[in-house]
């Protein structure tokens, strides 16, 4: 019995970008192995993202999708604007990373490597058409990042973060599997395209097995994306994980929980947006008042960012909320501009970071506008933007967001989050204010480094830029997840 | 003759007594097994359907998730150890450093 | 309404019998000595006696020593390994149909627990002191 | 499309170049930058001239800021015979001053600042006059607004020039607020802020009438108002006029192309910009005209006292300013602009000179102690007296042709344009007054400055009486582009230029009629002269004389009307008293304390009661997580 399955090596064609990061971490791995100094290691990862991203951008997924290995992976539009935001979000991680890692003390190689593999995983996440994929996908990005999360080796609180990093994600992957295994075997499939298929064929959308599956599923999202009450691990673990690695969880995880959200939710389940519809807005409503609220009464930054990472969390939900694919692409254009500003916040905190100087407490920040301007002026920008203040690129993200809502009319979850945001503002414009109007008497040294010069240019810079001048990358989006 | 619902509900059993194991109790060894019995659980109901299904797509799931749960313990192991060689304890309330 | 579920019959694996009698069997007959013993020989118990035996020389410390760490991480290693190394039986068996594919894939399987190994042989983890 | 997109961004890429690496690189080479840029705009603009002088119009839409659905952010450049025409202003004058101020600044220490602040400014009054809807204009609007700002408190270690700044910035929000309530009323009534769209619909809505802080007022004519509001703050009309005598305290260059040549005139810009809303609404015409003719006899009134010699020229520029408004209020916009345009040159090259003459004198400004300068500095006495033929209106200087154009059409528009011709011609007379007195002191008779001035005593360098030149032709030769038909065969080009844009006047009268206009013009140009000639050079003593008899006169007027004590006591004091306690004791203490740190304390209650919830050990984490789960299931099943 030698039947041919219809399988073959041209098939992992679409899958070379994911290859490439692989490699990049095994090779980064080795490389780490027999050179003493972590510069070639990070300056490799960086090199070989950048080729992924050249494979990926030649194999022009974009205009025509290519599937792979029985349409349980596939290479469309939509996940490759993910893949771009992946990629930037670790080029820009590495860029903050190296000279502070050096700081902490814990420069490790293996460091470069996680923050790979987790890319990949990601990268598999956003490529997944069949459940098993995704689980796999989520499983490899989630397992790098509780080491990450739990780097710094010597620091109780890394170790803490990662313990519950570690346990909690356990916990929602095994709601995850549960919410798997009965969708499976109510459609008795795992490929998105037939489980969609069969719900209509069946007609089984109302079958309470199949919500009880959805809901286990959405549970799992949730958590990744940080939505309240699903939400709690996240400033505890930011706040503990080394700050680069926040910066990178910040962003990476969420996007990615974004796009499996929008995929599994879209494709799979598109005939019960009813019942999905019903479970977000609460949860994103929850979410928004949680994020904004609580973050108010936080006076460690990176605590204050990650309450405040919640509650954008929330307005990029509203965007899949509206249910349209321009809702999504809404949702898709915040992810990137959140993508800039966040890491380019994060990136001010690490550099307030010095031998001996924690700068993670709002009082750091005072007078900062005096002992170092740009800094400060940069902090601004972001937090501006992180406020959705014009003309920098937060507000383009918020406005296009609630544009959307209210085309789909559900013009009052555009007003609560205006309302939200305005409450959000006093957070970010209390640090601008530290900066600006308080001054203090200890003198503070900045840890520059080239590197990470290039990527404060780089965030600040885009974030003036999508402010000023949106349109093309919102009009590149547009044809690039829905042609 | 043993009609799938038995499976599924021993299933679902099995995962309600993990989730009350890592909601109940305090040793995070303990809670961490709780987690075990989750995948485990899942991993019943999942071979239960593909056999009834008369599919292999399920028990496919199933390798991977031995061998994902494999790694997740190693690696939840080593972040235990990491933690304990900080501050020995292995009670889970201990670890509120960071709260608020 | 929903999926329509076959319903095999239920699989007794009656070929095994014999082993599960044999199994019986042997097992009954060791319980069985010791029983017996248990019933026929005296017990005139002392303090002496009731030493654990360490070659005549009085015991020292709690039997129970806590495990070291090094075996936790010998035991890891052996868990991933030994879990990863189930995929090679579906493989094996699948071999036929799935062509040079599947060779390719599974090479790059074994290249990458391969990296692993060198990786955590390089970081010592196998040298016991 | 590119070109024309050039001609503002130019210089701002040397404003970009200047500001990052101007302190350590570049220094005192920043000209090299500068002076490339604006003559880069400037050959762009004179293609751009020759491409709309046939007749049509560029309008492109550089990029789109938000576009959703209907609601449409876009910014644009519009190119018409009116743009063109300020265009080439402001890159003229832009570009000689510029080379002025390299020979003006040179030393200074702040001299990449100086040319990237001019660079900055080129570019706001560039995308002011290119704007192509009244979003990109009102941006254009307040930057050149925060250029000069900048600029007049350039020399901030000294105190007169910070204050000067401050006030100039803060009389112009009064007029900004109103300008701005004016845009945001246009977007309300027509939906849109494009020109083209709005000036398309302005007749519709000719007398409608919406309730306004309780009393119905006619909609286009509020809105006139408003934008009228800002026209008067930029350019330093009756009541807002205070700011600019004040300005003087920057340098001269940036006197002589903001405060003279370009910003100031953005208001007269603007309101011909708008000229299809103002006719629409008599009411607004008529409170321009009266305005600006008020003004300029008002004006010229100050001028004739004062012995700061920037400050003369300065109540000048205002003076010549409401004429302009004058112009554009009996309905006569070309004539308006052709003053603009000719006015640029001479105003320009006035204050140059007496730039120079400062220059020349280590900055002394006070008349008093000058005199006799002729023989020592010829060249800029030569272009001084070509500047004030000019200004009077003496034939066929430029200023003759625009002035006389202003005045006949004023003369023409009925009753009330006989009024404010009769204030226009009071006020040409004034104003050769002043002007002829300025040169008798500052020139004439013999030097009554220190020795050891006398000693230094030069002509200034060519970099600063080449553009001097230049500008003497500008004043001499700009207004025969104007030249009425009563000498010549369909003369007043500019006028048929602009007609597409700014429409043909109303009126008209006979030739008879027309040379008596000119001839009363003529005739007081040239009395004011004799006058001023016979009090400064003839009988020195007269004018003490005068001033003594007229004593309270002449206080009023030395004293400006007591316009900023006036204001100083009523609004200034009190603000500030109330400032010093509110701002300096309230706000930074208790308002932005409290806005930052009070209301987050509101909502910290809850805050605080949320956090309590966090409580660090993850089992709980884990218990809310399933709670969450729960409640979905629960919620779901129930609404079933």
């Amino acid at each position: 019995m030698n039947t041919e399955v219809g399988i073959s090596l041209r098939d992992a064609i679409p899958f070379i970008p994911e290859l490439v990061i692989i490699c990049t971490g095994l090779i980064a791995m080795m490389l780490d192995l027999v050179v003493r100094k972590k510069g070639p290691v990070a300056a490799f990862v960086v090199f070989g993202t950048l080729v992924a991203g050249y494979a990926m951008c030649k194999l022009n997924g974009f205009n025509e999708p290519q599937s792979a290995f029985l349409n349980m992976f596939i290479l469309d539009g939509y996940a490759g604007f993910f893949k771009l935001i992946f990629f930037i979000n670790l080029i820009l991680t590495v860029c903050i990373s190296y000279r502070y890692m050096i700081i902490e003390k814990s420069s490790y190689g293996e460091y470069y490597s996680l923050l790979t593999f987790a890319t990949a995983g990601m990268m598999v996440m956003a490529s997944a058409t069949d459940l098993i994929t995704l689980y796999l996908g989520l499983e490899l990005m989630a397992l790098s990042t509780y080491i990450l999360a739990g780097l710094m080796r010597n620091d109780r609180r890394s170790n803490e973060a990662a313990l519950k990093y570690f346990f909690l994600g356990a916990f929602s992957s095994a709601f995850l599997l549960y919410g798997i295994s009965l969708t499976y075997g109510m459609t008795g499939t795992t490929n998105l395209n037939e489980i969609s298929a069969t719900i209509q064929n069946l007609n089984i959308a109302g079958n309470p097995i199949l919500f009880l599956g959805l809901i286990f599923i959405m549970t799992a999202f949730a958590f990744k994306i940080a939505l309240a009450p699903f939400h709690m691990w996240a400033p505890d673990v930011y706040e503990g994980a080394p700050t680069s690695v926040t910066a990178f969880m910040s962003v990476g995880p969420k996007a990615a929980g974004f796009a499996v959200l929008g995929r599994v939710l879209f494709e799979a389940f598109g005939s019960m947006q009813v019942q999905w519809t019903n479970i977000l807005i609460p949860l994103a409503l929850l979410t928004m008042a949680v994020g904004s609220i609580v973050a108010l009464s936080q006076t460690n930054i990176k605590r204050m960012l990650a309450y405040s990472s919640v509650a954008h969390a929330s307005y990029m939900l509203l965007g899949v909320i509206a249910g349209t694919p321009a809702g999504l692409v809404s949702t898709i254009n915040y992810l990137l501009i959140y993508t800039f500003m966040n890491i380019g916040a994060f990136a001010i905190v690490i550099l307030l970071r010095s031998e001996g100087f924690q700068g993670q407490d709002l009082d750091d920040y005072r007078g900062l506008a005096k002992s170092n301007p740009l800094a400060a002026a940069l902090m601004l920008v972001f937090m501006f933007s992180l406020t959705g203040i014009p003309p920098t690129a937060g507000f383009i993200g918020k406005f296009y967001v609630f544009m959307e809502l209210i085309n789909a009319d559900k013009t009052y979850l555009a007003v609560i989050a205006v309302a939200f945001s305005a409450i959000s503002a006093f957070f970010y414009l209390r640090v601008v204010m530290y900066m600006y109007m308080k001054d203090s008497d200890e003198p503070r040294t900045i840890s520059c480094s080239p590197s990470m010069n290039v990527a404060l240019a780089v965030t600040a810079l885009m974030v003036i830029v999508l402010g000023i001048y949106p349109e093309p990358v919102l009009n590149y989006v547009k044809t690039v997840v829905f042609g | 003759m043993v009609p799938l619902s038995w499976y599924i509900i021993l299933s679902a059993v099995l995962f309600c007594i993990g989730v009350f194991g890592f909601l109940a109790r305090r040793n995070m060894i303990v809670m961490f097994i709780s987690i075990e019995l989750m995948l485990n659980a899942v991993n019943i109901s999942l071979v239960a359907f593909s056999h009834y299904l008369q599919q292999v797509t399920g028990q496919i799931l199933v390798f991977f998730v031995i061998t994902v749960a494999a790694a997740e313990a190693a690696i939840g192991l080593a972040i235990l150890i990491a933690y304990y060689k900080n501050n020995p304890t292995v009670k889970a309330d201990d670890a509120s450093l960071m709260k608020g | 309404m929903c999926i329509k579920y076959a319903m095999p019959g239920t699989y007794i694996p009656i070929n095994y019998l014999p082993v599960a009698i044999i199994m019986l069997i042997s097992s009954l007959i060791g319980l069985g000595a010791l029983v017996v013993g248990l019933l026929v020989r005296p017990r005139r118990p002392y303090a002496q006696k009731l030493y654990p035996y360490e070659s005549g020389n009085p015991p020292i410390g709690d039997p129970r020593v806590p495990f070291n760490v090094k075996f936790y991480i010998v035991a890891m290693l052996f868990v991933v390994f030994d879990v990863e190394a189930v995929f090679l039986y579906p493989w094996a068996v699948a071999y036929g149909q799935l062509g040079i594919f599947g060779f390719v894939e599974m090479m790059l399987f074994i290249v990458v627990l391969l990296v692993g190994y060198i990786y955590v042989w390089k970081k010592g983890a196998f040298n016991w002191e | 499309m590119i070109k024309y997109t050039l001609i503002p961004l130019l210089p701002l890429i040397a404003f970009v170049i200047n500001i990052l690496f101007g302190r350590n690189y570049i220094r005192d080479k920043a000209h090299w930058v500068a002076i490339p840029a604006i003559v880069g705009s400037l050959l762009l603009a004179i293609s751009a001239f020759f491409d709309v002088a046939g007749g049509n119009v560029i309008n492109i839409n550089v990029y789109d800021w938000i576009v959703s659905g209907d609601f449409n952010v876009s910014a644009g450049l519009m190119i018409d015979q009116l743009t063109a025409i300020m265009l080439l202003v402001v890159t003229i004058c832009g570009t000689l001053i510029f080379i002025y101020s390299v020979g003006y600044m040179h030393g200074d220490e702040g001299y990449y600042r100086f040319f990237a602040y001019l660079c900055l400014f080129i570019f706001s009054m560039l995308v002011l006059v290119m704007g192509n809807n009244f979003l990109v204009m009102y941006f254009g609007w307040e930057a050149v607004g925060l250029c000069s700002y900048f600029l007049i408190g350039f020399w901030f270690n000294k105190k007169s020039a910070g204050d000067a700044g401050k006030k100039a910035f803060i009389v112009n929000r009064f007029g900004d607020f109103g300008f701005g309530l004016g845009v945001i009323l246009i977007f309300l009534t027509f939906g849109t802020l494009d020109f083209v769209g709005v000036f398309g619909q302005a007749g519709s809505f000719a007398g409608q009438t919406i309730n306004f802080l309780g009393w119905e007022v006619d909609l286009v004519t509020l809105i006139c108002l408003l934008l009228f509001c800002g026209a008067v703050g930029k350019s330093a009309q009756l009541p807002l006029h205070v700011w600019l005598p004040d300005a003087m305290e920057g340098p001269t260059p940036v006197s002589a192309l903001i405060h003279a040549a370009t910003m100031v005139t953005a208001g007269v810009f603007m309101v011909a910009r708008c000229n299809p809303l103002f006719i629409e609404s008599p009411i607004a015409m008529n409170t321009v005209a009266i305005v600006g003719g008020v003004t300029a006899i008002f004006a010229a009134t100050i001028a004739l006292v004062q012995n700061d010699i920037k400050r003369v020229i300065a109540y000048s520029t205002v003076s010549q300013l409401g004429y302009m408004f004058l112009a554009l209020g009996v309905g006569a916009f070309s004539a308006g602009v052709f003053h603009l345009y000719t006015h640029a040159f001479f105003k320009a090259l006035l204050f140059l000179a007496s730039g120079s003459v400062i220059h020349a004198l280590h900055n002394e400004q006070d008349m008093r102690n000058m005199g006799g300068l002729k023989k020592y500095m010829p060249i800029t006495y030569a272009v001084f007296i070509i500047g004030t033929l000019s200004i009077t209106g003496i034939f066929p200087f430029a200023g003759f042709f625009s002035k006389d154009e202003i005045l006949w059409r004023a003369f023409l528009a009925g009753d009330m344009g006989k009024f404010l011709w009769l204030l226009g011609t009071i006020a040409a007379l004034l104003t050769s007054f002043y002007s002829w007195r300025l040169i008798f002191m500052t020139f004439h008779g013999d030097f009554r400055g220190t020795s050891e001035q006398e000693h230094h005593l030069h002509e200034s360098p060519k970099v600063i009486t080449v553009p001097l030149m230049i500008l003497a032709v500008g004043a001499v030769a700009a207004g025969w582009v104007g030249i009425p038909p009563l000498f010549m065969e369909h003369g007043d080009k500019i006028g048929e230029f602009l007609a597409p844009v700014l429409g043909h006047p109303s009126g008209h009268g006979t030739h008879a009629q027309e040379w008596f206009v000119v001839g009363i013009s003529s005739l007081v140009a040239v009395l004011g002269g004799i006058v001023a000639y016979v009090m400064y050079v003839k009988k020195t003593d007269i004018a003490g004389k005068i001033a003594s008899a007229f004593k309270p006169v002449h206080a009023l007027l030395y004293n400006k009307y007591y316009v900023d004590e006036l204001y100083d006591t009523t609004l200034i004091q009190p603000v500030m008293k109330a400032s010093d306690k509110v701002i300096l004791g309230f706000i930074d203490k208790t308002i932005i304390e409290g806005i930052v740190n009070g209301i987050p304390n509101v909502i910290g209650v809850f805050s605080r009661k949320l956090r309590t919830i966090q409580t660090g050990v993850f089992g709980s984490y884990g218990l809310a997580m399933t709670v969450g789960a729960l409640c979905i299931i629960g919620y779901l099943f129930f609404q079933r």
